[in-house]
C-alpha cells in the first residue's frame, strides 16, 4: 500500500478513533493505544506554537483512553472506588461528546464541499468598467500608501503551503514509540549498559527524547531491561537483561511468551 | 419608471467586478431597497424563463451576473486557469467549523478537530475564505476567525444563515450507540463479535499499550 | 441544437473580459463561424427588442456584453460615487509585484500569483498605473511591464527605489523560479525533497492502525 495514500486518509486521533469505531466497528480493546498516543504526539509536534491549552486537552483525552482500556482489560477489582468509577464515566462521556462534535463538522464539511462544487459551475462576470468610463473613475490608489504596497508584495510572494500535507506526517512519524523501541532493542544488547543521557545526547528535539523515554519505560515493563537511578534526578542507568538473541523481529513473540 | 430602472440595474451590474449590494443599487436608481430587490428578482426570473446562458445571482450580500451552471462545460473549455485547486478534507472541515461557530480562535478549532490546525488555517486565510474578525477579550487576546465575503461568493450563497442548519448534521442515535459501545467502561460487557479468541487470555502489559497480543 | 449553442454563447461572452472573436466562439460551440454570427446577431436583436440595459456589441473585432449607451448616466453616477473605486486585493498584489520586480512579463506575474492575471493587468494598464516598458529579447518577445510615472505620483514618491525595502523578506521558491524562468510553476509537479527514499524503513500506516488482535 502506498504510504502517502494511507496517511492522508486519517488526520489525527479523532479521525482515527471515529474511523476505527464507526467504520471498522472495532472495540477500544482492539485499538492500539500506543498508536493513538503517537498520533497525539505527532499533532503536538506539528503545532507551530506550543499551545498549552490544546496540549493539555490532547493529553487528557489520551489519558482517558488509557484509563478506559485498563479498566476493560484488568481483572474486575472488587473494591472499586465509586468516585473514580463516576469520574471515568464522566470523562468517557466527554470524549464521546467531542467525537460527536467532530463527526458533526465532518458531515457539514461534505455539504460545504458540495456547495463549492455546484457554485463552481457558474463563473462570475468580472469584466468591470468599459473604457469610456475609465477616465471619470476616481483614483484607485486613493488611500493606499507605500506600506500597503509592501504588504501586498509580501503577501503575494510568501511561500505557499504545499497542497499535500501528508509529507509532514511521514516526517513526524519518525518519533513513534514503536520505532524507538525497535531502535533500542537493536542497540541495547550490543552496549549492555548505558545511561539515559548518553542514549539521548544525539537527539535535538525534546519530543524525540520524551518518546525515547517512553520506549525505555516500555522495555522495562516488558522485562527487557533493568533501570537504576542512584540519586534523585540523577542519570538513569539502563541495563539490558533480555536475551541477546532477540532481534526486532522477535518483539511480537514476547507477547505470546508472556501470555 | 420601473422599466427604466430595471434597465439601469442591468447596466450597472454589467460593469461591476464583484457582487453589488441592493443598497447601492437603490441609491443609484433612486428607489427603495424593496423596490430594487423586487426588480432584481423579476430580472432573474426573466433570464431563467428565457433560458439565458447567464443568471443574475444573489451572492455574498450582493448581485452579480454569472454563467448558468448548465453551461459549465462550454465555459470550462474557455476559462482554463484561475480555477483554484480543490480544498482538502481537512481544510473543508476547518472551514465548516469556522462557518458554523464563528467567531472562534485557532485553539477552539483545534479542540474540535483534535488536531493541530496551524497550517490549514493559514491555507484558508491565504485563499481568502477566512479572516480575523475580532480579538478574544480575554488574556492573550487570541485572534478570532470568521468567514469572508469571498467564501460566500465561492459557495454561491448570500450569507452564512443560508447554510443548512447544523442540527441536520448532528449524528444519529446509531452513531452515539456505536461510540458508546466502542468506548464502553464495563469490563464485563460482551466483547464485540470480531474480537473473539483473544479475550480469554490474560492481557499482558503490551496489550494495554498496543492492543496487539498475538500479531 | 441552436438553442443550446445560443445559451453557450451567452455564457461564454458573459464571463470574458475582453471581446471574443467569432472564430473562437465557433470553436468553443463547435459550429461554423457563419452559424455563430447569425446567432449572435439574433441575440443582439433580442436584447434590443426587450430593451435590456446591456448590449451584445461587436467591438475591436470581437463580441462582448456592455452597458447600453442610454444607461450611461447611471453608470457614470456609479463610477463617480466611488462605488467602483475599490482596488481589489488581487489588483493590489499584482501592482506590488510589478512595482518591486519590474520589468516582468504577464506570464511571470501569473506564475507568481498562481492564477491568470489578464484582466487585472488590463485594468491596471487602463488606469495608467502600469505599462509596457520593454520587450523580452527571447523568443515570443513578450511584453514586459513596469510602473508608470502616474503610479509614482499617486504614491508620492520619486522613483521605485523609494519603495520600502523588502530585502529582509525571502520570497518563496516558486516565486524565485517564476522570475528566473518566466514559466508557470506547477507546485504539484515539484517533488518534495524529503518525500523520497527515507520512507521505506518507516512503519506504514497499517502499523499505526494495527490493533487487530487476530491479524
Amino acid at each position: 500500500m502506498p504510504y502517502e495514500v494511507q496517511t492522508s486518509v486519517f488526520e489525527g486521533p479523532f479521525d482515527l478513533l471515529l474511523h476505527l469505531i464507526l467504520r471498522e466497528q472495532v472495540d477500544l480493546y482492539e485499538v492500539s493505544l500506543a498508536r493513538i498516543v503517537d498520533a497525539y504526539l505527532i499533532e503536538i509536534e506539528r503545532m507551530e506554537v506550543l499551545d498549552l491549552e490544546i496540549t493539555t486537552e490532547f493529553l487528557l483525552i489520551a489519558a482517558t483512553l488509557v484509563e478506559l482500556k485498563c479498566k476493560r482489560l484488568l481483572p474486575e477489582d472488587l473494591d472499586i472506588d465509586i468516585d473514580d468509577e463516576f469520574a471515568l464515566w464522566e470523562e468517557r462521556d466527554l470524549l464521546i461528546a467531542r467525537l460527536l462534535d467532530c463527526k458533526t463538522f465532518k458531515d457539514a464539511a461534505q455539504v460545504i464541499g458540495l456547495l463549492f462544487d455546484s457554485a463552481s459551475l457558474s463563473t462570475p462576470r468580472t469584466a468591470g468598467l468599459e473604457e469610456q468610463f475609465m477616465e471619470i473613475a476616481p483614483d484607485l490608489l486613493e488611500g493606499i500608501d507605500l506600506e500597503d504596497i509592501k504588504k501586498a508584495f509580501i503577501r503575494a510572494t510568501t511561500p505557499k503551503p504545499k497542497p499535500v500535507v501528508s509529507i509532514e506526517h511521514i516526517h513526524s512519524i519518525r518519533v513513534s514509540v514503536t520505532d524507538a523501541v525497535e531502535e533500542l532493542i537493536d542497540e541495547l544488547p550490543r552496549v549492555g549498559t548505558v545511561s539515559f543521557r548518553r542514549l539521548t545526547d544525539s537527539l535535538v528535539e525534546r519530543l524525540e527524547i520524551v518518546v525515547r523515554f517512553l520506549a525505555v519505560l516500555e522495555l522495562f515493563k516488558q522485562g527487557f531491561i533493568e533501570l537504576d537511578q542512584p540519586t534523585a534526578f540523577g542519570d538513569i542507568q539502563i541495563i539490558w537483561i533480555g536475551s541477546p538473541a532477540l532481534g526486532v523481529a522477535d518483539l511480537s513473540d514476547i507477547d505470546t511468551y508472556e501470555g | 419608471m420601473s422599466a427604466e430602472s430595471r434597465r439601469a440595474l442591468e447596466a450597472i451590474i454589467m460593469v461591476t467586478d464583484s457582487p453589488l449590494e441592493a443598497e447601492v443599487l437603490a441609491q443609484l436608481t433612486e428607489q427603495s431597497i424593496a423596490e430594487v430587490e423586487s426588480q432584481l428578482a423579476e430580472l432573474a426570473a426573466e433570464y431563467a424563463d428565457q433560458e439565458r446562458g447567464f443568471q443574475l445571482a444573489h451572492v455574498a450580500g450582493g448581485w452579480r451576473f454569472q454563467s448558468h451552471p448548465a453551461m459549465a462545460p462550454y465555459v470550462e473549455r474557455f476559462v482554463l486557469e484561475g480555477q483554484s485547486a480543490k480544498l482538502s478534507a481537512a481544510a473543508l472541515e476547518t472551514l465548516a467549523i469556522v462557518a458554523y461557530k464563528q467567531p472562534l480562535s485557532r485553539a477552539q478549532i483545534a479542540a474540535i478537530r483534535g488536531v493541530s490546525v496551524d497550517s490549514v488555517v493559514r491555507t484558508l486565510e491565504q485563499r481568502g475564505y477566512i479572516g480575523e474578525v475580532a480579538r478574544d477579550p480575554g488574556p492573550g487576546q487570541a485572534v478570532l476567525f470568521g468567514t469572508t465575503p469571498l467564501f460566500l461568493e465561492r459557495l454561491g450563497i448570500n450569507s452564512v444563515s443560508d447554510l443548512p442548519s447544523v442540527a441536520e448534521f448532528v449524528p444519529g442515535a446509531d452513531v452515539v450507540e456505536a461510540l458508546e459501545h466502542g468506548l464502553r467502561v464495563d469490563a464485563l460487557a460482551v466483547p464485540a463479535p470480531d474480537a473473539s479468541g483473544s479475550t480469554d487470555e490474560r492481557p499482558t502489559l503490551d496489550d494495554l499499550l498496543d492492543g496487539d497480543p498475538s500479531a
